[in-house]
């Protein structure tokens, strides 16, 4: 019974489906906003991949609302699981020590890959939001191996304001050097393709990158020690 | 240079082969022990022909296919450690040609030491 | 490229997909959870190659960027559901 | 600095790790990286305890040759042989979980020596306790509880690997 009426349902969801896109077509030419950014950013942002250069800083605010709206679930989980850390030993459900072991090789590394992947935001697909993201999974790897261990929660708050902080300070830099809040244009633009290169994407991707992953981290952090008092 | 790509064409052949291989030992074995006996050795191996047929073709991507290479032959054994373990700590049934299983027999002997301890308090 | 190795490399992306799909089967029919699993597993260590094997005749290096992102993300994706097997999450 | 030599040994792998990753040796790419990997090394600095034992002499890294070849013949007769039972219609097969002893102590050691039994033909680590290894082994040679069986499938696991590793961390 349950299932033939979820069988109707899928038929009719892809009749429904089908009508809607049976009449699209795909646009031949870019619209009137992607033709200049396709065709002026080289020489304004310098930056290879043309997405980093819209991200970063035709739409540079708009970055900077994300960056707030992360921040601001950050603060509402913390305020939500806060609960102080209690180290507890079962050794019934100790992690093999094969996993233990390997995490301590792979969480270095999976953070390099992290900061490798902002850093080379204006050249290679990702940046800052997906850099900060794999952050967050090194962490998730971290807490994983070890559920008891206990990351401080200073450090990520240090890293957080500060790197929000620079943000900030670089968009109110190009607004007095160049042409106008988050500019890219306050260094050199440099040879397209090389990493020191669009001027100031990379350190402003580089900002953004630390701040989401320490604010991933955070709620990671957040939600493993809650789990910890209550299991008690 | 065109023999080289085609060795290296060939042993990405091989590599595509050692997986469908994997695929049909999935469908051939009795129980979840041995089927990720063969998943795992295979895909792993799969994974490293591949890689290393690329890096004859495009030898000017080393670094990336050689990184790609170690970090599976790293993580699969690993993952698929953690997975047994915890499936054979809940119970996973062996398949009934299994002969010994010494990992239970001790969890066993364990239990019973410590419910003897708790017995003498 | 040479064209023999581009034909071979096609062929070996047919012998690919009809392994993932064959593989997909045992995920469909896997009596236990971790049956299932270990189908996911050899899956996403299998398509690592197929990815792998896209850049390559696309000629595109950042692909591979996106790949070993993907090897991560499964490798972690594994050991989550193995912990909440053993019930130790 | 405490653990100096551990540290520097994380940081050799961070840097190699780097350098293949970037595919490239252009002077900005490897300063960016040496700042990011010595930030990173300092961050995990308490956890570099895994690599205790490891030498390093000409002698150790001749070894670690040596071990990758006997790897690499293992792990292609492990094809082999998972072809040879797949393909096989009658399956041989005579599954079953062994237990073996190690006398590797460096956590490293024992993580590669866990990788390697598991990528090489019919053996499968399932669990690790204190010293001893238990493997899912695809075809049991002897059940009978002994010493001299005991011995005789450690040797044959995990002998190989074990001896050459001994000669690298210890």
């Amino acid at each position: 019974m349950r299932n033939s009426f979820l069988i109707i349902l899928i038929a009719a969801f892809a009749w429904f489906m089908y009508d809607i896109f049976s009449e699209y077509q795909t646009q031949e030419q870019l619209n009137k906003t992607a033709a200049y950014y396709n065709s002026n950013e080289p020489s304004e942002a310098g930056a290879a991949n043309v997405v980093t250069a819209i991200v970063v800083t035709y739409r540079g605010l708009d970055t900077l609302g994300e960056v707030t709206v992360l921040f601001l679930a950050t603060l509402i989980i913390g305020f939500i699981l806060k609960n102080k850390a209690e180290k507890i030993i079962d050794s019934k459900y100790k992690t093999s020590e094969i996993l233990e072991t390997g995490a301590k090789v792979l969480v270095p590394g999976s953070l390099i890959l992290g900061v490798y992947i902002f850093i080379n935001g204006h050249l290679t697909p990702g940046g800052g939001f997906q850099g900060g993201a794999v952050i967050g999974s090194a962490i998730v790897l971290l807490l994983l191996a070890d559920p008891n261990k206990i990351v401080s929660h200073k450090l990520m708050n240090f890293i957080e304001s500060t790197s929000g902080f620079f943000y900030v300070v670089i968009g109110i830099l190009g607004l007095i050097i160049a042409g106008g809040f988050l500019d890219n244009r306050i260094f050199p633009l440099g040879k397209l393709g090389s990493l020191i290169s669009a001027g100031a994407i990379p350190l402003i991707y580089s900002f953004i990158g630390l701040k989401v992953g320490a604010e991933i981290s955070g709620i990671v952090n957040n939600i493993n020690e809650t789990e910890l008092t209550d299991k008690l | 240079m065109d023999i080289l790509q085609i060795i290296g064409a060939s042993m990405v052949l091989i590599g595509s082969l050692v997986l469908l291989i994997a695929s049909i030992g999935l469908h051939r074995m009795p129980d979840a022990y041995n089927r990720i006996q063969v998943g795992t050795k295979a895909s792993t191996m799969s994974v490293v022909f591949v890689m290393i047929g690329f890096i004859f073709i495009l030898p000017s991507w080393f670094g990336k296919f050689f990184t790609i290479m170690l970090f599976v032959m790293l993580t699969n054994p690993i993952s698929s450690n953690v997975l047994m373990r915890a499936s054979h700590k809940k119970g996973e049934p062996l398949s009934s040609k299994t002969v010994i299983d010494n990992l239970k027999e001790d969890e066993e002997k364990e239990e019973l030491n410590k419910n003897n301890e708790n017995g003498t308090f | 490229m040479n064209e023999i190795a581009q034909t071979i490399l096609l062929i070996s992306a047919g012998v690919m997909l009809l392994a993932l799909v064959i593989i997909f089967l045992r995920f469909i029919i896997g009596p236990t959870i971790t049956n299932r699993v270990i189908a996911f597993d050899t899956m996403t260590v299998g398509s690592l190659g197929l990815i792998a094997l896209i850049a390559v005749i696309e000629q595109r290096q950042i692909y591979l960027d996106v790949n070993i992102i993907y090897g991560l993300l499964s490798f972690i994706a594994v050991v989550v559901i193995g912990k909440y097997i053993e019930k130790s999450l | 600095m405490k653990n100096f030599k551990l540290k520097f040994v994380l940081f050799l792998i961070l840097a190699i790790f780097w350098v293949l990753w970037n595919n490239s040796l252009k002077p900005e790419v490897l300063i960016a990286g040496f700042i990011i990997i010595i930030i990173a090394v300092l961050m995990f600095g308490k956890s570099v305890d895994i690599f205790e034992g490891i030498k390093l002499n000409p002698k150790a890294l001749a070894f670690t040759f040596w071990y990758i070849i006997v790897f690499v013949v293992a792990m292609i007769k492990s094809n082999i042989d998972v072809i040879s039972r797949v393909l096989n219609p009658k399956l041989p097969i005579k599954p079953g979980i062994v237990r073996i002893e190690t006398k590797l102590k460096s956590k490293m050691a024992r993580l590669i020596l866990a990788n390697s039994i598991t990528l090489t033909p019919g053996t499968f680590v399932v669990d690790i306790k204190e010293n001893y290894l238990y493997i899912h082994w695809i075809e049991v040679c002897c059940t009978a509880q002994n010493t001299e069986n005991q011995n005789k499938i450690t040797q044959e696991i995990a002998g190989k690997f074990e001896n050459i590793l001994m000669k690298i961390y210890e």
